[in-house]
């Protein structure tokens, strides 16, 4: 019975992680860098829906549209304001870019909300855990959050597959010159991608502060590397990849810490990654792609 | 060593026209009936071709033959499914592309790659890379040796440049030159590699009738400065004509004819393949 | 023509050294005239070592063109052998100096030796994934070094990797103790250690660049297919570009663990590798000077900050996105060679008319 | 152009006259301090900072020696607190109420012996603080001593047959208390079933350190960690359902403030702490009431500690007979001859007197959170 509480610890971790990554591997498939701001704006998506469910007192729903309507203007501000100018640099400029906006939010947040930890209600607060066979627990967050997490995948697969706007995101992501030639607006694909990424990030911060209530200026940074993480595992710019990328390194974390050592789990995980992509270098799910001669 | 086949020998005359000065000699490109799949697709099929020292050899086809292909073969950018390919007499089975061109190949490509950031001279001693003698522990604390090599280096990249004209651009950056000049460097840089045989690819490419013809001076000089083998792609006829003294044409992946140019000039499955069935006389 | 190029390049050269003992001579004057406040003096060694991370992470970042996520790694592997090895030769070798260059040697030898090690699988991998492999490798580094003890008692030398402090055999000491690193180190650095240092990596570096090793290396970068078909083996020359990288980092790593009373290992995280990293993009990408100039003014920047009090990171981060964008941004550096092209004209038209 | 010439004059002179004011006042002393403002620790500096602000301008109303205070960031990290401690010794420091954590105060410990700045740190509290020099005076308990009056507290009063361990592996503090308590509790044959770590990078999950906890059957768990983790593991151990009785450290002080906690969860924790916030004496309660006006957050023990830094640096300067025009050296002699000898009592405890190593001696109180307040287990 243990083995399938661990696994499930594994899959709740894993799925929060995966929500992240998703957000991560988009931005990443499309605009070609690695947003290391991403997690930060997970931080200030999880405070928004706090200040708007505890201080004004709305319902959750309210904090989790708002946060989302916040983070969406936020990444497009982002993105405009610091990343666009540097469009067809080199990715590590951009990369540089990011983790000065990840500075300037975390700093930001802390003048606004100040340091002190804030223990953030979970929006299923009111669901009670399932127990089966006695000893197994799951609680409503993990339900709530494998479920978004999976609708969230389906919905872009969905969306890149079969709308306008997502088709072109994928034309973007293949060759970003032919599908300026084709006429597609490459500036306002990727803007649109920022901001669907963004909004995503407002989800992935309330469920995560659902499930680990301490909310702080710092709480995005160290998640958003280990999706970043994820990402890469999965297959980076691949979607399901993502999604799979988050699960399996949740469930590797918890399985390290609870059947080896939890001293040295940073260093079981880690060390699992390699391996793995020593075997498949481009991720579980990337495409390998050969250079064409 | 185990992949060291029997070295054949160029015998005249046989179906190929080879030059009376190469007789007796080994191959320096021995091809045989070499292929490879794409997944499930076939994309060139016992391809059989072989290259005498001192040799013109064009390889011409239809565009989506599978020439270009063939060039990645010979090179170990791509392993073969089936066949082999030896160069001066050894195969080159499961080696990685900077140990086959130490065998004595070196090649150019048809979308130019030069090492666009870095001046003309410095892209030629790359090429020279496995000829600088010079150690790691010289390198990094200027012992003498390095001085040694380097001056030996640079007064051989200048005479390579020299010879195809480049010398006075050696100090400008490569990715700053024009298309001509850049293929030109091209060709300096797999000649600084000191190979037996070099492959052009598309050398004429992008290139006006003048500095065609310049081209084709160029090339036999090449063989004749150098006494090495060239196998080239190339779609300008004139050239091929004028420049090869033996010809393979390829089609659909496959070896549909080889001979002089007046032999494939003549030859109705080359016309076909070219012009089509209907159109063909 | 030819001799330019090779003027250019050596003059470049020249400049970097130049401005590295210019810089040296004068803090060294005002040092020794007493003009230094605390607060500089103790910038001096730091800054040292964060210039010597800086190159040896442009040989890789800039000249290699792979993206290392873990150098801070590296430079921790440095410090706690080099700070090991200085508090075990206390007794043996008397002279401070060759204490910490024996300490510095030791590193940089255990952290190439540990590069070389990583490298012969990881460089296998390219883009991003070597840079999460880097990642990853800095993270278990700093896992592995907070559960190490290292220390001496009456069986001799003691080593051990543990979840819980192992017991001392007798009288003894742990010198590194697990997350507790290590404490009360007898501090070494000095400013003309850390000054010789810099002029070892440069020197080191800038000849790496201009020799055949060095040029295989940016072929390498520039077009790896083309480099391959001109008979360079690749992944020999990544390594050897990575080797090069992680010993410096271990030989600056030595002199910054010996410039502080303690030492843990938190410090050598991922934050710190993205710091070195912003020095390196911000200089400039295979930018020796560049690095040099950038690890010094971006190390200073926060602390010349202090009077902004509550403001100050908000503000760094603001600085930096505002250099990112106008150092790189196509449009500012169009818009800046439009000024700069119209000031020559400007100036030619003075001198024509005041020729006239 | 005038306009602004006449702003930078004006500015100018009023600096000029700050620096002549601040020079010219006999009886000043310049007091540094030095801890995180920022990044993930920052709640501990900033709370020590304001705290020490309140502290100095209650001693400045009494018109006495007064006190200047000057307050810098060094983020947790060693490199940065040497640079500050730098800053602040241009500056003019001549006495420091710091660091805030152990890690740079282990680091700038022996600066201030070297420069004879006499030191008080109110919470780093790892031994090694204080052995760093003479000079170096620590406020708060020491890391060893909590691991054993917890474990001895454990045992006296029977609290757990099986206890199990979580604590923080990339954190000097966390794991100096729990070097000090596996010790004690072998000696006195306490049951330890399992150690869990986590570190500073993975703490956002720590489901399964407590699930690993409730596996092993364990009814104390001892926490010796801040309670910024403390409050997402009660959150977690609820979630599963697993009720053991949970023991903390000094560190857990502040867990019933955090903003929108639920301090059900925390009901019958057992911690070990010098300090309550809702204590019923005169002082702690003006300080506590001036410190939620000014910043509207209720003080933790660091703040508590700081505060009784300021106050124990001002007996033992007035005693001293100092007026901040002396050498440092005078200053710090005089000041450790008077902390060695004094008995001072303050808001973390009363009659604390220290030892000639620095190390605090005062009363061990182990409380328990009844009905969401602190309750003195007897």
């Amino acid at each position: 019975m243990n083995i399938l509480q661990y696994l499930i610890n594994g899959i709740s971790i894993g799925s929060v992680y995966a929500i992240i990554a998703l957000g991560y591997t988009m931005v990443y498939g499309i605009a070609k860098m690695l947003n290391f701001a991403h997690g930060d704006v997970i931080m200030v998506g999880a405070y928004i829906c706090y200040c708007v469910t505890v201080y004004l007192g709305l319902p959750v729903l309210a904090g989790v549209l708002l946060s989302m309507v916040v983070c969406t203007v936020l990444g497009i501000t982002i993105e405009g304001l610091a990343y666009k100018p540097l469009r067809g640099t080199p990715s590590l400029a951009v990369l540089i870019t990011a983790i000065g906006v990840s500075y300037f939010l975390q700093n930001a947040a802390q003048l606004i909300w100040s340091s002190n930890p804030k223990s953030f209600t979970s929006i299923v607060s009111n669901m009670k855990p399932l127990h089966l066979f006695g000893s197994l627990t799951i609680t409503g967050e993990v339900i709530v959050t494998v479920a978004v997490s999976v609708v969230i995948m389906i919905g872009l697969t969905w969306f890149t597959s079969s709308t306008r706007i997502g088709k072109s995101m994928r034309a973007v992501s293949e060759d970003r010159d032919a599908a300026q030639l084709m006429g597609i607006n490459v500036n306002r694909t990727i803007s649109i991608t920022f901001a669907i990424g963004s909004a995503l990030a407002a989800v992935a911060g309330v469920l995560m502060c659902s499930s680990i209530p301490v909310l702080m200026p710092t709480t995005g940074s160290m998640p958003g590397i280990r999706a970043f993480t994820a990402a890469v595992f999965g297959g980076i710019g691949s979607i399901p990849g993502a999604m799979l990328g988050g699960i399996l390194l949740g469930i590797i974390e918890t399985f390290a810490k609870a059947y080896l050592s939890t001293q040295f789990s940073d260093a079981i995980v880690f060390g699992v990654l390699i391996i793995i992509l020593l075997v498949k270098p481009a991720g579980l799910l990337g495409k390998q792609v050969q250079e064409k001669v | 060593m185990s992949n060291q086949y029997p070295k054949n020998t160029v015998q005249v005359p046989t179906f190929n026209t080879y030059r009376e000065s190469d007789a007796g000699k080994p191959l320096v490109l021995d091809v045989r009936n070499l292929g490879i799949d794409f997944g499930g697709l076939t994309a060139v099929d016992s391809f059989s071709v072989s290259l005498g020292p001192t040799e013109i050899c064009g390889l011409i086809g239809p565009n989506g033959a599978g020439k270009t292909t063939i060039f990645n073969l010979l090179t170990g950018v791509y392993q073969p499914t089936r066949g082999s390919v030896l160069i001066n007499g050894i195969d080159t089975k499961g080696m990685s592309t900077h140990k086959v061109t130490k065998l004595g190949i070196a090649r150019t490509f048809q979308n130019i790659r030069l090492f666009t950031d870095m001046s003309v001279l410095d892209n030629v001693k790359v090429g020279m890379h496995n000829q600088i003698k010079c150690s790691f522990a010289s390198s990094l604390f200027r012992l003498p040796g390095y001085f040694a090599a380097e001056k030996r280096a640079n007064a051989r990249a200048m005479e390579l440049l020299d010879f195809m004209g480049l010398a006075d651009l050696a100090d400008q950056k490569a990715g700053s030159l024009p298309y001509g000049v850049q293929r030109r460097l091209e060709i300096v840089r797999a000649l600084a590699t000191n190979p037996s045989i070099i492959l052009l690819d598309e050398p004429a490419a992008g290139m006006n009738p003048s500095e065609t013809t310049e081209l084709m001076h160029q090339i036999r000089r090449i063989r004749d400065t150098f006494h090495i083998a060239i196998f080239l792609i190339e779609h300008d006829m004139n050239l091929v004509m004028n420049v090869c003294e033996t010809i393979a044409v390829l089609n659909y992946g496959r070896l549909i004819a080889k001979g002089t140019p007046e032999e494939i000039r003549q030859n109705p499955t080359v016309i076909e393949a070219y012009l089509g069935k209907e159109d063909g006389q | 023509m030819k001799k330019t190029l090779l003027n250019k390049d050596k003059g470049k050269d020249f400049l970097t050294y130049a401005v590295v003992i210019v810089a040296f001579v004068i803090m060294q004057f005002l040092s020794s005239q007493g003009k230094l406040s605390s607060a500089v003096t103790g910038y001096l060694v730091p800054v040292c070592c964060y210039i010597v991370l800086a190159i040896s992470l442009n040989l890789l970042v800039g000249v290699c063109g792979e993206l290392s996520l873990g150098h801070a790694g590296f430079m921790g592997i440095g410090a706690f052998s080099g700070v090991v090895l200085a508090t075990l030769l206390k007794n043996t070798v008397d002279n401070a100096t060759l204490r910490l260059i024996l300490a510095m040697v030791f590193g940089g030898t255990l952290a190439g030796l540990i590069g070389f090690l990583i490298g012969i699988p990881v460089l296998r991998l390219r883009g991003d994934y070597l840079a999460i492999v880097t990642l990853a490798f800095g993270e278990i580094m700093k896992n592995i070094i907070g559960n190490m003890y290292v220390g001496t008692d009456e069986s001799g030398f003691r080593f051990a990797i543990a979840t819980a402090k192992p017991k001392l055999v007798g009288k003894g000491k742990w010198i590194l103790s697990g997350a507790m690193g290590v404490t009360g180190i007898k501090k070494l650095s000095t400013f003309a250690v850390g000054f010789g240092l810099i002029l070892f990596t440069l020197f080191v570096v800038l000849n790496l660049i201009n020799s055949k090793e060095g040029r295989a290396i940016k072929a390498v970068r520039d077009n790896r297919i083309a480099a391959e078909s001109v008979g360079i083996n690749v992944t020999t020359f990544r390594m050897k570009a990575f080797v090069v990288s992680a010993f410096l980092a271990g030989m600056a790593g030595a002199l910054y663990g010996l410039n502080y009373s303690s030492l843990d290992a938190a410090k050598f995280n991922f934050n710190t590798s993205i710091n070195i990293l912003v020095f390196v993009v911000l200089g400039g990408m295979g930018n020796i000077l560049g690095s040099v100039i950038s690890a010094t003014v971006l190390y200073i920047l926060p602390e010349a900050m202090r009077g902004l009090a509550d403001y100050r990171m908000i503000i760094y981060a603001v600085v930096l996105i505002l250099v990112m964008l106008f150092t790189w941004s196509p449009k500012v550096k169009e818009y800046t060679s439009v000024v700069a092209d119209r000031m020559k004209h400007l100036f030619k038209k003075e001198k024509e008319a005041a020729a006239k | 152009m005038k306009k602004l010439l006449a702003l930078v004059l004006t500015l100018a002179m009023v600096t000029a006259m700050f620096a002549v004011g601040a020079s010219a006042e006999a009886g000043t002393m310049k007091i540094g301090m030095s801890g995180p403002l920022t990044g993930g620790a920052a709640v501990y500096g900033t709370a020590v900072a304001r705290a020490a602000q309140i502290a100095v301008d209650e001693v400045n109303a009494l018109g006495g020696l007064q006190f200047e205070l000057n307050c810098q960031d060094d983020e947790h990290d060693a490199e940065k607190a040497v640079s500050a401690y730098n800053t602040l010794k241009d500056w003019g420091m001549q006495m420091m109420c710091g660091t805030v954590t152990t890690k740079p105060c282990l680091a700038v410990g022996p600066e201030a012996n070297e420069d004879r700045i006499f030191m008080v740190t109110p919470s780093a509290s790892a031994s090694d603080v204080a052995y760093t020099g003479d000079n170096v005076f620590q406020i708060c308990f020491i890391d060893p001593a909590q691991g054993k009056i917890s474990a001895e507290v454990i045992a006296e009063k029977s609290l757990g047959s099986k206890i199990g361990i979580i604590y923080d592996s990339s954190d000097v503090y966390s794991t100096g208390i729990l070097d000090s308590f596996t010790e004690e509790a072998e000696t006195l044959g306490l049951e330890i079933v399992c150690t869990e770590a986590f570190t500073s990078d993975t703490k956002a999950d720590l489901t399964t350190q407590v699930t690993k906890c409730k596996e092993s059957g364990a009814d104390l768990v001892f926490l010796p960690i801040y309670y910024t983790e403390a409050s997402q593991i009660l959150t977690t151990a609820s979630k599963i359902g697993y009720a053991p009785l949970f023991f903390g450290v000094d560190g857990m002080d502040g867990i019933l403030d955090v903003e929108n906690f639920d301090t059900s969860l925390a009901e019958g924790l057992h911690m070990l702490t010098p300090f309550a916030a809702d204590a019923k004496d005169e002082r702690t309660a003006a300080f506590v009431a001036k410190y939620k006006e000014l910043y509207n957050e209720v003080p933790n023990q660091f703040a508590a500690d700081a505060y009784d830094v300021i106050w124990a640096m001002y007996q033992a300067a007035t005693a001293a007979g100092l007026t901040g025009a002396e050498s440092n050296e005078d200053i710090c002699a005089a000041m450790i001859e008077q902390f060695t000898s004094m008995t001072y009592d303050g808001i973390t405890g009363m009659g604390m007197t220290w030892d000639e190593d620095g190390f605090v001696s005062k009363a061990g109180n182990v409380v328990k959170i009844q009905d969401g307040a602190y309750v003195s287990v007897e």
